[in-house]
């Protein structure tokens, strides 16, 4: 009943949509991008039960993919976020917003 | 190769011009009017060896140019247009004297802005490629852009915006209808062309021909311009030195009207009889209005600005009456508002130099210190208000009649801008010239010098010719308009005509 | 692939070098090998270019679309060495990390507009992204360049993960995300089925970053800041260099979906009409001239995407050649504007007020440039929005059209504000003075004289186009 | 017909060689030099009307001079026409303008030598157009004509350009005179439009093509009548020609009572052949005559003015003439246009003799007892006003009662017009002789200084008065009363043109109608000046009084029934009220508001996009983000 | 419903309760850990759904080593005290949530036409062996046979997150 694809996939999206969110809500750079993070997750959760459901490995070797991109991603991620704080004594995205208009 | 050499040789003067060293004011003066003079002698070149007999076009040259999208380099004139060339070469010489002793600044560039104008609004005249055209048409704009922006009055920021993206936003719809047009021409001949020989023997659905006509109808019109799109004139022309004044209202006006005449009935015949009556109708409003509002202007330029709008008016009035005497007089129109308008912005340009101002309540009584400009003044505004012996009353003549032969209560209700015209241009005459002197401004006036007597007798002259002997002009444009209207009649009415 | 391999071991090269070399000649050497690169990268794409179309391991594309994208790009990277070259010094850019990353993105770009895959196409844009982020903030001693570091880094992983969605739909519709296996399908179904409408929702979640990368409204927000906060030879590489990618990118989904038969041409329509009003709209009260510029560049994606909502016939083509000319029409703005750039603070239209008549040859560039960027003729400007406003009416979105062209009445008075301030308005006390460097001079006159030479002879412009 | 180039053209370049080179020439060289053109003009005037003579009827030649227009087939000749018509036309014009001329040398002798020339290129200039006008050989030559008589008496009434006044009056008589012209040019085009030619040896003889009685015939024939009235001053388009006395006397002389006031007589004269098409276009034209008539001699009674007196006493004079060619009477209308060019002319003549010695004094109430001082000017304008009052035996005299007779007798007269014009002659012979009195006799009311230092003027203002008062008396020779005489040279003569008409009635049947008619206007002349004499002849309180006991009326005729103020309201008024709401409201109103709009509103979007969209807030950026995603979906969601 | 279904559930819901506090704690540290618990949670979902690799992968990578960095950065910062007022409000962002993730979700299930997915995804191959069989072969054989340029790109990737990550870490870049 749970283990099905639509499950799996609606599962996802709601977790997307919750990740989506939380970019949206949170001023903490740093929970913003664990959001993020969650959204990737989300959809490699949506393309390994898509492709059990297919029975496609490939969709096992994106996901591989994804996941070395993502880390990739978080490095460097983390390195900018960390430069900007190292200056700043507060955290807080809402702060960072002199370029305007 | 003449009409090439016609077109390029402004621009060609223009850059030689850029060579000169920027501080010799006279030399760059005289390099130019030279210039200019010789180039009209080629043009009067080009008009004693045309053949006004043919109908079709003269002098054709033709190349690939951008051959992906159809396009050729083709030029050629006919009748109509190569009076228009002429008195573009003819008002050249004009726009630099006039700029004598007006500009002062920066000369160098000014005269290059006034010969890359003059390029341009000859290529639009020449061109046979609708796509040259539409270039040649928005590049006429930017050296007028100059011309107002960087010498113009007070407010010739406003204006220049003004003019410039008034004119864009509709001659952008007209690049999109001939896009379209070009479709249409490969659906039909199997490639894209914008060749307007090809354009003229397509068979377009009415349903289209009148989305197309409307989109150059309204980027015509803008450039005319027809009332209610005219705002922008007045403010260009106040704006505008004189001699962008004279070149606006003499030449650039012109490229609206030639359009029309030479586009909208022959391309879409239809659709071009289907909205004659509402054209006709706002060019009444136009030519009354435009009349009207002149008489209650306080400005020396606006009054001659607005008494364009009326002008061009009745030119698409006879334009759109779709028979040979009106579209004669319609070129005429052109010809002579040309010539006549293009005088009394000299006139106003004269006395700004003098007086430092263009506010009416201050003028008056001016003909007591300059006894020969009253002499030539007049000659000037009975041509402006179609009195005849001059010129302007054979084109009002024209169009009159093309107006009552369309429909009889058209020539009436046009008939009226003979009476308002006569009543704004005896009021801008008497407020200008008689009465008492009423100001100190006025007291310092001197009579013309030899070169505003030189410029202004020459107009005079020509308006007296072309009064007294329209048919030098007429003989010439007759074959092309009646071939014109010929096929128009032949596209809406393909069962009446043979 | 040589010409990627090759930007690719320029970059390897640099960071090699940059570890010996730390003294004052390193510069020289570095932008040597970078050139070198540049140049390689462009014989190999010159040198195969009338090759058949290649496939290396379905998932890469050496085509021509590729090709031309390729030498954009590497034109793009080209002038920006010169950029560099000026103002390199008081960015703070002369230094081996940065030519590497440059190198980096380029072949992360050209590897992106080859990619035939949607998973190379995630990696790649990764690749250049990740390197654009830090080269946004590479002046990150200063707030603004941490700033546009951070709001770039964070919308554009966040704008990634819409994508990544979006192909896993389409994994999950096709079973593939190999692009002409989605074309296949996609033809094959019929308009409303569901495999169609789920194929679609995660073509359009695909199009999300393909949008927020080039800068179409409403994803367009963070163009401005990041690209005023980045220096500016980088700011002229973001604009140009993303916009050439993308659009090759989105070119590649045309040639190989059947755009027509989903309704994207009227959400592309919609997003290209977005596009062009806020982007105009927004540069007309900008007194920054970065600032302007990117509004500038934000409406010129929208006039770009007018070319690609009738699909693959002609698209590509025109809007491949909108956004070479568009590389063209910014290195040229992007140069002048370097050309005044003193100091820190962001030259603003007062700086070049009153000036245009005295530096002949700033104003005469300038005056073309923003002829070209309002599409006026005779510059190229004027032809690449002909182009796209063709094929607009060719494919029939006559409407889409009609909304593009009278945006370009705005952008008309965008850039002739420019002019005005330029040409019509009094000096200031503190007006800039052009410096030019000479290659930075030599480099303005070519690519002005070009966009007039295009605007009146674009002939090897088609010719470059062709087939595509 | 050579000869004529050399009628038309001679004033023509006289005058363009005086405009530009006659600030350089002595004053007597430029009214020698325009004199004498205008005399020799008059010598083949005269030649002209000899050879014509001498052709067998219908006596008419034409004459091509360039083609001036050709339109596809259509073709516009510059030609000109000669025949009895017109060259009596020629010939009074050339003839009064010579005489013009002459006495202009001296009453212009004070302006400036500039001015001077000014005045005499004009005056020539004036006498080209009036010979084009009536030489013309087709409809748009006689409008060219038609409209340079207007632009050359818009120059002559505005001559002293530097007083406004003047200047308002050119202005008005050229405004009001191109309203006419207006229905001429339409007429033009309906004519063009039925004959596809404008020549009137084409379009006169075949009228019939019109239709007769038919509505086209009417409409064209009210449109020709419409510049009639323009030209000729006809209610309601009569206000210019009071103002127009602003101009030189000699001016008010030649071109606003001789010549070009009569054009419109002799326009409907000429194109006959079209009004008879039209007896209800008759009708009318008869009655705009007579009301003109009436209308004109009722201000006339109350006005002190003496140029004022005699432009009316002009205005109701062409009442007459249009009235009688409203009845189909050409001849008799012609003929009076004929003599009273002359005793007019006398008149204003006269009244310039008066100024000219008076200083340019224009008030006949400080006027009298001039008699003994102008000895000349008192006789010959004697003779004029005998003339215009119908005195018996003079020329005033027979053509008016022809006219009277006419308008009873003929098959479009009636009563009621006839009633009018005998009520007009009655008024006539009342105002004039009230001029007359106050002007010449009485104790004079004038400065002493002024008064004495008068005299009369010299031989070149003589000359002319003596040869109009002889010409005045004489001209009635040559229409006398068919009971008197059978020799009746003016009608013979102009029988040729006349000649489609189909007389109706004859003129001998009886001689009681006449006869009778005769003696009621000798009374009615007699008994007004009889009237006047007792009233004005010496200083009396009588006239005051009546003019207190009628002061309404009295206010309404010295107000001129108040015509200037109403069109003033009316048209002048509204149209610039409306125009400047024009200029206001649609203009800058509508138009450049929401020219404006549009740039405002892109301004203020991008404002909002500025202050709201782009305010730096990146999770504002990614909420746009996923906001637009969502939107997209949805566009294609609904869209599909 | 049998056992691993049920695991299934309770993991799933587990995965989004962890989500949900991943965006609804207000302390960056208790969300880092719940981020941490919903990678586990799906790590070992993945190993359920017939890809052990990928469930390996999951745990050692992301919840170990991406976690790791991300709580070292907190660390670093020392901004455990900072505390969203958004979250504050939570009744506001739990309807907010609540409407966005009921948008998306409509959406997607607008898109697939009702809640049967499974007719908006393609056909599944039949007749083949699971996928958990020869799972890290065949994963392998995928990325290295089919996808090798991609698998070289990541090199080049980490290549240019290294370069990048200097360069932000650097206090200064000039000599």
């Amino acid at each position: 009943m749970f283990m099905s694809v639509e499950f799996a996939l609606t599962l996802a999206v709601m977790i997307f949509s919750l990740g989506a969110l939380g970019v949206m809500l949170r001023r903490d750079p740093l929970v913003m991008f664990i959001c993020i993070e969650m959204m990737f997750n989300a959809a490699n959760f949506a393309l390994v039960a898509i492709s059990q459901y297919l029975g496609l490995i490939e969709g096992q070797a994106l996901v591989f993919i994804v996941i070395a991109v993502a880390a990739a991603e978080v490095a460097v991620g983390l390195a900018i976020i960390i430069a900007i704080f190292r200056n700043e004594k507060h955290v807080d995205v809402d702060a960072i917003s002199q370029l305007r208009g | 190769m003449l009409l090439s050499l016609i077109l390029w040789s402004p621009l060609l003067a223009g850059l030689l011009l850029a060579l000169l060293p920027a501080e010799g004011f006279a030399r760059i003066r005289q390099v130019a009017l030279l210039m200019s003079l010789i180039h009209f002698g080629i043009t009067l070149y080009l008009l004693r060896h045309f053949d006004p007999t043919l109908a079709s076009m003269q002098y054709v040259e033709r190349f690939d140019w951008l051959p992906e999208m159809g396009v050729r380099y083709s030029l050629g004139v006919d009748g109509i247009s190569i009076l228009l060339i002429v008195l573009n070469g003819l008002l050249t010489p004009f726009a630099i004297l006039c700029s004598w002793k007006a500009i002062s600044e920066r000369v160098k560039e000014f005269h290059v802005l006034i010969f890359a104008l003059q390029s341009a609004v000859h290529g639009v005249f020449m061109s046979q490629d609708l796509f040259l055209f539409y270039i040649f048409w928005e590049a006429s704009l930017l050296p007028m852009y100059f011309l107002i922006g960087v010498w113009g009055g007070e407010r010739r920021l406003y204006a220049t915006l003004k003019f410039v993206l008034y004119t864009l936003a509709g001659s952008l719809l007209m690049l999109l209808a001939m896009i379209a047009m070009a479709f249409i021409a490969k659906e039909q001949t199997g490639h894209l062309s914008f060749d307007f020989s090809t354009w003229r023997t397509l068979k377009i659905p009415l349903e289209q021909q009148r989305w197309l006509f409307l989109a150059f109808f309204l980027a015509l019109a803008v450039k005319v311009p027809l009332w209610p799109l005219h705002t922008w004139l007045p403010d260009a022309h106040v704006e505008a030195p004189t001699a962008g004044s004279v070149l606006l209202a003499g030449v650039l006006l012109k490229l609206g009207s030639y359009g029309m005449l030479r586009f909208c009935p022959t391309l879409f015949p239809e659709a071009a009889i289907l909205f004659q009556k509402p054209i006709v109708i706002f060019c009444l409003i136009g030519t009354i209005l435009g009349a009207a509002m002149v008489l209650v202007q306080d400005d020396f330029k606006k009054m001659v600005a607005y008494s364009s709008v009326s002008h061009m008016g009745l030119c698409v009035l006879g334009i759109f009456s779709f028979n040979l005497g009106g579209q004669q007089g319609a070129v005429l129109t052109m010809l002579n508002h040309g010539l006549s308008t293009g005088a009394l912005f000299l006139i106003v340009g004269i006395f700004y130099e003098r007086t430092h101002t263009r506010d009416l309540h201050v003028y008056g009584g001016a003909v007591v210190k300059m006894p020969l400009l009253g002499l030539l003044f007049l000659p000037i505004a009975m041509s402006s208000m179609g009195v005849p012996g001059t010129n302007g009353f054979v084109n009002e003549f024209l169009v009159l009649r093309g107006a009552y032969l369309y429909q009889p209560w058209v020539g009436v209700v046009a008939a009226g801008s003979i009476v308002l015209g006569a009543a704004y241009m005896l009021r801008l005459t008497q407020r200008v010239m008689y009465g008492p002197l009423k100001s100190p401004v006025m007291e310092h006036l001197v009579d013309l010098d030899s070169r505003e007597l030189a410029q202004l007798s020459i107009l005079v002259l020509l308006i007296f010719l072309f009064g007294i002997f329209p048919n030098l002009m007429l003989s010439r444009s007759e074959a092309s308009v009646h071939e014109g209207l010929l096929l128009m009649m032949r596209g809406a009415l393909p069962n009446a005509i043979p | 692939m040589a010409p990627d391999l090759s930007l690719l071991m320029g970059a390897f090269m640099v960071l090699a070098a940059d570890i010996p070399l730390r003294s004052q000649s390193n510069k020289r050497v570095i932008e040597a090998i970078t050139t070198v690169a540049l140049g390689l990268a462009a014989f190999f794409v010159i040198y195969s270019w009338r090759l058949q179309t290649t496939v290396v391991g379905t998932v890469f594309v050496a085509d021509h679309l590729a090709a031309l994208s390729k030498i954009g790009l590497i034109a793009i990277g080209g002038t920006v060495l010169v950029l560099v070259r000026r103002q390199g010094q008081q960015s703070g850019l002369l230094v081996g990390e940065f030519y590497a990353l440059l190198l980096f993105s380029l072949a992360g770009m050209t590897f992106f507009a080859s990619s035939n895959h949607l998973i190379l196409t995630f990696t790649a844009l990764e690749t250049f992204s990740l390197a654009m982020y830090v080269l946004a903030g590479f002046r990150k001693q200063e707030s603004y360049g941490r700033e546009a570091a951070l709001k770039y880094f964070i919308l554009g992983a966040f704008a990634a993960a819409f994508f990544l969605l979006g192909m896993v739909l389409i994994f999950g519709a096709v079973g593939s995300v190999e692009y002409s296996k989605i074309g296949e399908v996609m033809r094959s179904l019929p308009q409303d089925s569901p495999r169609a409408m789920l194929l679609m929702m995660g073509l359009l979640l695909v199009c999300v970053t393909f949008a927020f990368k080039i800068g179409l409204a409403p994803f367009h927000l963070w163009v401005p800041d990041v690209y005023e906060g980045a220096t500016t030879p980088v700011t002229a590489f973001l604009s140009a260099g993303a916009k050439i990618a993308g659009f090759a990118g989105l070119a590649r989904l045309a040639l190989n979906l059947p755009f027509e038969r989903l309704s994207l041409p009227i959400v592309l329509g919609s997003l290209a009409v977005l596009t062009i009003v806020l982007g105009n709209v927004g540069a007309l009260r900008q007194l920054t001239i970065k600032r302007l510029f990117a509004y500038s560049s934000i409406a010129h994606s929208g006039y770009a995407l007018v070319g690609l909502v009738g699909g693959g016939s002609g698209g590509p083509a025109a809007v491949m050649r909108y956004v070479l000319i568009y590389g063209l029409m910014n290195f040229l703005c992007f140069a002048l504007l370097t050309s005044i750039e003193n100091g820190q603070r962001n030259a603003t239209i007062e700086d070049i007020q009153g000036i245009g008549f005295e530096r002949p040859f700033f104003g005469m560039a300038m005056a073309i440039a923003m002829f070209s960027m309002a599409g006026l003729p005779p510059t190229a400007g004027f032809l690449a929005k002909f182009g796209v406003f063709k094929v607009a009416l060719e494919t029939g979105h006559t409407k889409i059209a009609i909304a593009a062209i009278l945006g370009s009445v705005i952008s008309a008075a965008v850039y002739l504000r420019v002019l005005v301030a330029l040409y019509m308005r009094p000096k200031l006390k503190e007006a800039a003075t052009p410096n030019w460097e000479w290659s930075l001079g030599l480099s303005v006159a070519l690519s002005s004289l070009l966009l007039i030479y295009w605007g009146v002879l674009p002939g090897s412009l088609y010719a470059l186009t062709a087939g595509l | 017909m050579k000869t004529l180039y050399l009628v038309l053209f001679l004033p023509l370049l006289t005058a363009i060689f005086i405009r530009l080179g006659g600030a350089r020439m002595s004053k007597r060289a430029v009214s020698v030099l325009a004199t004498s053109s205008v005399f020799v003009a008059f010598g083949f005037a005269i030649m002209s009307f000899i050879a014509l003579s001498r052709i067998e009827p219908p006596r008419a030649a034409t004459l091509i001079i360039f083609e001036w227009l050709r339109l596809g087939s259509m073709s516009i000749d510059f030609s000109l026409l000669l025949d009895p018509l017109s060259a009596v036309m020629i010939c009074v014009i050339t003839g009064v303008g010579t005489l013009i001329h002459l006495y202009s040398s001296a009453y212009m002798e004070e302006e400036e030598g500039t001015e001077f020339a000014r005045y005499y290129s004009y005056l020539n200039f004036f006498i080209f157009s009036m010979l084009t006008l009536v030489l013309s050989a087709n409809f748009v030559v006689m409008f060219i004509g038609w409209e340079l008589v207007g632009v050359s008496s818009y120059l002559l009434i505005g001559f002293y350009r530097t007083k406004e006044s003047a200047a308002n009056a050119g202005k008005k008589a050229f405004i009001v005179n191109r309203i006419g012209d207006l229905g001429f040019v339409l007429a033009i085009f309906v004519l063009m439009g039925v004959f596809g030619s404008t020549d009137f040896n084409v379009i006169l003889p075949s009228a019939n093509q019109l239709g007769v009685g038919s509505v086209l015939a009417t409409t064209t024939a009210l449109l020709l009548f419409m510049g009639a009235m323009g030209k000729s001053a006809q209610v309601p388009l009569h206000v210019w020609l009071p103002d127009a006395m602003e101009g030189p006397t000699p001016v008010s002389a030649l071109i606003h009572a001789a010549t070009m006031v009569t054009a419109g007589v002799f326009m409907i004269s000429r194109c006959h052949a079209i009004f008879e098409l039209s007896p209800v276009a008759m009708h009318a034209i008869a009655w705009i005559g007579a009301i003109t008539a009436i209308f004109a001699a009722s201000i006339g009674l109350v006005q002190n003015d003496i140029k004022r007196v005699m432009a009316y006493s002009t205005l109701s004079q062409l009442g007459y003439m249009i009235m009688a060619v409203g009845v189909g009477a050409y001849s008799a209308g012609f003929f009076h246009l004929f003599t009273h060019a002359f005793f007019k002319a006398l008149l204003f003549l006269g009244c310039g003799s008066v100024m000219h010695a008076l200083h340019g004094e224009l008030d006949m109430t400080k006027m009298g007892g001039l008699r003994s001082k102008l000895p000349i000017t008192y006789w010959t304008v004697l003779v004029g006003c005998l003339c215009l009052v119908g005195f018996p035996g003079t020329s005033g005299f027979f053509s008016k009662d022809e006219i009277l007779y006419q308008v009873l007798t003929s098959a479009h007269g009636s009563i009621g017009l006839w009633m009018v014009g005998t009520l007009t002659s009655l008024m006539t012979a009342f105002y004039v002789s009230r001029f007359f009195f106050k002007v010449f006799h009485g104790k004079t009311r004038l400065d002493h200084n002024v008064f004495e230092h008068a005299h009369e003027s010299s031989a070149p203002m003589a000359v002319p008065l003596l040869a109009l008062a002889v010409l005045s008396i004489g001209a009635g020779l040559l229409g006398l009363p068919h009971f008197i005489s059978h020799w009746q040279p003016f009608e013979h003569w102009l029988a040729p043109v006349f000649s489609d008409l189909v007389r109706s009635e004859g003129h001998s049947e009886s001689l009681g109608l006449p006869i009778g008619l005769m003696a009621l206007y000798t009374l009615l002349a007699i008994s007004g000046i009889g009237v006047c004499w007792r009233l004005f002849a010496n200083v009396s309180e009588t006239p005051t009084k009546i003019a207190v006991s009628f002061s309404y009326l009295h206010q309404l005729l010295w107000n001129k029934y108040y015509i200037d103020e109403i069109y003033d309201f009316v048209f002048v008024r509204t149209l610039f009220g409306m125009s400047r709401r024009v200029v206001r409201w649609i203009d800058q109103g509508m138009i450049d508001g929401s020219i404006h709009l549009i740039s405002d509103s892109a301004q203020s979007l991008g404002i909002w996009s500025r202050e709201k969209l782009h305010n730096g807030y990146a999770r504002f950026y990614a909420g746009a983000l996923v906001f637009g995603t969502v939107l997209m979906l949805a566009l294609a969601l609904f869209t599909n | 419903m049998g056992l691993v279904d049920l695991l299934f559930g309770i993991l799933s819901a587990a995965a989004f309760g962890a989500a949900f506090g991943v965006v609804f704690t207000r302390n960056t540290i208790y969300s880092a850990l719940f981020f941490v618990s919903h990678l586990l949670c799906l790590g070992v979902l993945y190993a359920l759904m017939q890809a052990p690799l990928l469930g390996v992968i999951q745990v050692m990578v992301y919840a170990g080593a991406v976690m790791v960095l991300f709580i070292f950065a907190i660390m670093i910062l020392d901004i455990s005290d900072f505390e969203d007022d958004e979250i504050g409000e939570r009744p506001k962002a739990l309807v907010a949530a609540t409407a966005l993730v009921l948008t998306f979700t409509g959406m997607f299930f607008a898109y697939t036409k009702g809640l049967t997915i499974k007719t908006a995804l393609a056909e599944p191959a039949h007749g083949l062996q699971p996928l958990d069989t020869d799972n890290v072969v065949r994963v392998a054989r995928v990325l290295f046979r089919d996808h090798v340029i991609t698998f070289e790109l990541i090199g080049i990737l980490l290549l240019v997150a290294v370069v990048c990550v200097m360069v932000m870490a650097k206090r200064r870049l000039e000599n």
